[in-house]
């Protein structure tokens, strides 16, 4: 059973759909990436899934169990976390308080679940008792992430993790990802940086308005000459 | 009650009901139209009643004035004042959200009734003034008819006038960019609209027609005194009518201003009938709730109000009719 | 027609725009393209007077009009649309055009209230014009319609008829294509064309669908991080190897340095 | 020699201040959670702080307990009033703009009012104790209650403080005024912050309200007539931010004590709203920046 099934999703914002039909699976310890054109319906597959866009048809499965259109703290409650690509700390809390919100669901006592974030990015160790928003881009993405793996999730969903940062950054931010996936987690995110993002996933989807164009290893989509030509049309 | 009687109560219910009115398409315009929130109807209400009263009473040794102006005058100086103050209000407040311009109305209404409360040279404070006259009384007794009734033609007269202008500025191209501007305001910008001048002048307008209602009552009353502007009947029941009616829509608010009038003067009776001896006291509080749980019920279940706001009706044809 | 002279943005650390310069030439339909997040939509913020940029100046037919607020902009014949349609939602379609038409005698309160017959004159020409846009747009069916009812592509086309309502000499379209399905697709960029071929019309658009950027534009601009990388025909700009890099990430040039 | 009395009486003045900036400080804290994370002005919080102070009153009048305990019942009666107008009334509209709720709750105030009047009367009323000789220290009149006012209301900010900072649901009500889309992606129970927001908003009115009473009388009005301060010192505060709450009301309670040296008393809340606007105009985010 995948760890997460999502099948021929139609939905959109008020009037117009602009998921025409797009599938996504994960499986347990896999990293996928979606990829595709501005406007191509990325992010809004990725709200979709997680309950924060209503799903006009089709059917979204975690482990078997049918999740469509359910409210953002049920997902959270079965271990899948969101991590927005932009807004994504709370500027007035401290980092350790926004890693704390994200395990707010959980009882007892949450430092083994803080030093485990803490192993994974150790600069939020050093910082912890700083207030999220006036840290760099790069550190609030950690603190975005670190707060999803508060939860121990099964799967990780990241909306453009590495938009806005610079080129060292970007790769520090993919490898921490390979990381997550080696805590044993499934990763699901959309990206930008479609080459790098190709090179590190297991699979990968290409979505164009709406809709799968291919979908293959990301090795395999990286080598595709077709993929290349479709992110500039013609 | 005798037949007098009873044609006397008649003739005060309506004349209540015809300034509620006025005030209420006051309210629409600020709110319904512009989408501008003024919880401080009851100072506009306020400056309205006393310029009238300090301009055409005769002299008094409480209070200033002994301009003795005919009551046309202190309607026109009423609708001036009260405007003059809309537009202080309205220039602060323009660039704000709603909630700011919310508490500024509300405070500058507060700050009225102080100053009308302790500035005795001015207004007599809380001992109140009086010797207000009733419109072209003297022509109403030649003709035959009570001074209250002269009040409520004037009244009615005037309403007719408000109604008419209130409901014109509505269907106008004028009425048309105020909606816009409660819809979307970016998009109105974007159509190269002034939006700050719009706003001003609908708050302005809005003002001045609550300061005739205020005039209005003077005259009707004939006695002023801070207790009438409290915010209860200058601005909540104001806002009851209205949204009860239907906010935007014009003839709402009159239908409102006609129902929560009967429902509000209706349920003194009822009570003065129904209470225990010895409980009339509470006959106040028990229909303030009563009519505050219906604004709350009217929320919950019918936010757009008995006549919900319709696009008016075109004022000019195209060529395909 | 619109001449932008080194305009740059930051907004806090993030250099949004830096030291962008372009011309858009008259009775051009002028594209800007670039991944997500490239500063497109700041760029035509800053154009549109809806933020102040840090440094540049923008000029409309050689008129310095940097910093000017939205509806002044409007009256010296720039005028724009929305990426999500703003429609007046509870307004019908037909008044949500009639809005439009600058200097209507009965937005004077005063010459609504006295100058009644003079109103209704003008409004009836204001309502032509209006009938005239719809046919156009073939929305007249929906004229008595209330704009919140019509669906996300209809909207579009409602923003681009309001466009339509006034002497407008360079029209911005923030996004025509985003949200809209093929058929209206089809309808809007017929629109536009024939509203630049016909009228005389300037547009700039942002827009990332590739097919209708090459059906209708250009020259096509692209932008990322912040930066202006290549100007061109939409044929040249395919074959850019900056561009492919910008749109696929990884490789980073010289112009791309982002920062933290 | 008039110069000494002149210090003299700004410093009388400048401990009424303190204290009335006190009792606006917990109000205007309300009023600024309130607008934080349902992001509306709430209009009933006057009527708020009155309960409050009747329902401590009334219940030192049915179990004789010490005049302090008034306090603590007052908190507990208006929280859940609060509480239970949310659920009953405000839940049912807080889908639609925010703006309705304003007209809600002016209602509501209303409503709340007229209660009071209802079940207590319209008499004035005082909390036990009677009047009180002040303590000269040096040439200044120190009223015993005004002790016990401050340090009350600095025991109920201190304790509020470490809710916000030490509890996770404390926190999480930061969180949402933060950033609501935000908390409830991360599984923020919304529901349950507002209505953590409710109960706290209703205690700290009815501190308010109590140590209003303990300063001077009840009244039905007691709460109206110091809403406008109040929302000017969350204004002046920068609304939406509770920590600003308490610059703002001890400048707001300053000023309107001050201001009696130059006007008649009666125009306090009017030197508030002044003050309000003037901010509003050269500021509208509020002077006093900073988060919560």
């Amino acid at each position: 059973m995948s760890l997460l099934q999502a099948n021929d999703i139609y939905g959109g914002y008020g009037g117009a759909d602009i998921l025409n039909g797009a599938s996504v699976r994960v499986e347990d310890n896999e990293i996928v990436v979606i990829i595709g054109a501005n406007g191509a319906g990325k992010s809004t597959l990725m709200k979709a899934v997680f309950g924060l866009l209503h799903v006009r048809s089709g059917q979204v499965l975690y482990r078997g169990e049918d999740i469509t259109n359910r409210k953002p703290e049920q997902m959270v409650g079965r271990g899948i976390a969101y991590v927005p690509q932009e807004h994504n700390v709370f500027p007035s809390l401290t980092v350790e308080e926004n890693l704390e919100m994200g395990a707010f669901a959980i009882k007892g006592d949450l430092r083994p679940r803080l030093e485990k974030v803490f192993s994974v990015f150790p600069r939020l160790r050093e910082r912890r008792r700083q207030d999220a928003g006036l840290m760099s881009g790069g550190e609030r993405q950690m603190v975005a992430m670190g707060r999803a793996l508060m939860i121990d999730p099964k799967l990780l969903m990241l909306d453009e993790p590495t938009a806005g940062l610079s080129p060292r950054l970007i790769d520090d931010t993919f490898e921490r990802i390979r990381e997550i996936r080696s805590l044993g987690i499934g990763v699901l995110m959309v990206e930008q940086n479609a080459k790098q993002a190709l090179g590190v996933a297991d699979r990968g989807y290409v979505l164009a308005t709406g809709a799968n164009r291919f979908e293959d290893t990301g090795k395999n989509l990286l080598d595709n000459r077709e993929v290349a030509e479709m992110f500039l049309g013609g | 009650m005798e037949i007098s009687g009873i044609a006397a109560y008649l003739v005060s219910f309506f004349t209540f009901v015809g300034i509620y009115a006025i005030l209420a398409l006051g309210l629409n315009m600020q709110w319904g139209f512009t989408g501008q929130f003024n919880i401080g109807i009851a100072g506009f209400f306020a400056v309205g009643a006393y310029t009238s009263a300090i301009l055409t009473t005769p002299e008094s040794p409480w209070h200033v004035g002994g301009f003795q102006h005919p009551f046309l005058v202190g309607v026109v100086g009423a609708v001036i004042a009260s405007a003059l103050v809309g537009l202080l209000i309205g220039a602060i407040t323009a660039r704000l959200r709603t909630d700011y311009l919310a508490i500024a109305t509300i405070g500058i209404a507060e700050t009225l009734r102080l100053v009308i409360a302790n500035e005795g040279w001015l207004t007599n404070g809380v001992r109140g003034m009086s010797n207000i006259d009733r419109p072209f009384s003297d022509f109403f007794q030649a003709i035959g008819l009570s001074s209250a009734m002269g009040s409520l033609i004037v009244v009615a007269a005037f309403l007719a006038g408000v109604y008419f202008l209130v409901e014109r500025a509505r269907q106008s191209p004028w009425g048309r960019v105020l909606r816009a501007i409660r819809e979307d305001e970016p998009a109105t910008a974007a159509a190269g609209k002034n939006i700050g001048r719009f706003r001003l002048e609908a708050f302005v307008v809005g003002s001045a027609i609550m300061g005739l209602g205020g005039a209005l009552y003077a005259h009707y009353f004939g006695f002023l005194s801070p207790e009438a502007f409290l915010p209860l009947y200058g601005t909540f029941l104001v806002w009851v009518m209205l949204i009860a009616g239907g906010s935007g829509n014009n003839k709402g608010a009159l239908l409102g201003a006609v129902v929560i009038w009967t429902i509000w003067s209706g349920s003194e009776f009822v009570m003065s009938a129904g209470l225990p001896e010895g409980y009339t006291g509470y006959a106040g509080p028990l229909r303030v709730i009563l009519i505050g749980v219906l604004l709350q019920v009217i929320l919950i279940t019918r936010p757009e109000g008995i006549l919900p706001e319709k696009a008016p009706r075109a004022i000019a044809k195209g060529r395909r009719g | 027609m619109i001449r932008i002279e080194r305009i740059s943005k930051a907004f806090g650390g993030l250099q949004a725009v830096r030291d962008v310069s372009l011309d858009v030439e008259p009775g051009s339909i002028t594209g800007l393209i670039g991944p997500n997040g490239a500063g497109k939509s700041t760029l035509f913020n800053i154009i549109a007077g809806l933020i102040p940029a840090d440094t540049g100046r923008i000029y409309l037919e050689g008129q310095d009009i940097t910093g000017r607020r939205p509806h002044r902009l409007f009256h010296q014949g720039l005028v724009r649309t929305f990426q999500v349609p703003h429609e007046f939602a509870r307004m019908t379609v037909r008044e949500n055009l009639m809005v439009v038409p600058p200097a209507q005698a009965g937005e004077n309160l005063l010459q609504s209230w006295f100058r009644w017959e003079k109103v209704r004159r003008q409004e009836s020409a204001v309502r032509d014009r209006a009938e005239d846009v719809l046919e156009f747009l073939s929305l007249d069916h929906l004229a008595d319609e209330r704009a919140a009812n019509l669906s996300g592509g209809q909207k579009k086309l409602l923003d681009l008829g309001r466009t339509m309502m006034t002497d407008a000499r360079a029209v911005l379209l923030d996004e025509p294509g985003a949200g809209v399905n093929r058929t209206l697709l089809g309808k809007i960029s017929d629109a536009i064309q024939r509203l630049n071929r016909e009228r005389g019309y300037t547009f700039f658009l942002i827009e990332h669908d590739m097919d209708l950027i090459a059906k209708l534009c250009n020259p096509v601009h692209v932008m990322a991080n912040g930066g202006l990388i290549a100007s061109g025909p939409m044929a040249e700009i395919r074959q850019n190897e900056e561009v492919r890099e910008a749109y696929l990430g990884g490789g980073v040039s010289a112009t791309m340095g982002a920062s933290e | 020699m008039t110069d000494v009395y002149i210090l003299i009486e700004l410093l009388q003045l400048s401990i009424y201040g303190i204290v009335l900036g006190s009792i606006l400080t917990l109000g205007a804290i309300g009023v600024s959670m309130i607008f934080g994370i349902l992001r509306f002005a709430h209009f009933a919080h006057g009527d708020l702080i009155t309960v409050g102070a009747y329902v401590g009153m009334g219940f030192l009048m049915m179990t004789h307990a010490p005049v302090w305990t008034a306090l603590p019942a007052g908190m507990i009666g208006a929280a859940i009033v609060a509480v239970l107008i949310d659920q009953t009334v405000y839940k049912r509209i807080r889908r639609t703009q925010p703006v309705i709720l304003l007209i809600s709750s002016f209602g509501i105030g209303l409503i709340l009012r007229s209660l009071v009047q209802v079940i207590w009367g319209p008499n004035v009323y005082s909390f036990p104790g009677g009047i009180q000789r002040p303590w000269m220290v040096w040439e200044l009149a120190i009223i015993p209650n005004h002790l016990w006012i401050l340090l009350a209301a600095v025991v109920i900010v201190t304790a509020l403080h470490l809710f916000l900072t030490r509890t996770r649901i404390g926190k999480a009500m930061r969180a949402m005024s933060d950033n609501m889309d935000l908390a409830l992606v991360t599984g923020i129970p919304a529901e349950r912050v507002i209505m953590i927001t409710w109960l706290l908003g209703g205690a700290l009115a009815a501190g308010a309200g109590v140590l209003l009473g303990m300063d001077s009388r009840l009244t039905p009005t007691m709460g109206w007539n110091i809403l406008l301060p109040v929302f000017a010192a969350a204004i002046v505060g920068g609304i939406g931010r509770p920590y600003g709450a308490i610059a703002g009301g001890m400048l707001i309670g300053l000023a309107m004590e001050i201001s009696t040296l130059f006007l008649e008393p009666s125009y306090k809340p009017a030197v508030a709203f002044l003050i309000m606007v003037a901010v509003l105009i050269v500021r509208p985010q509020g002077i006093f920046k900073g988060a919560w």
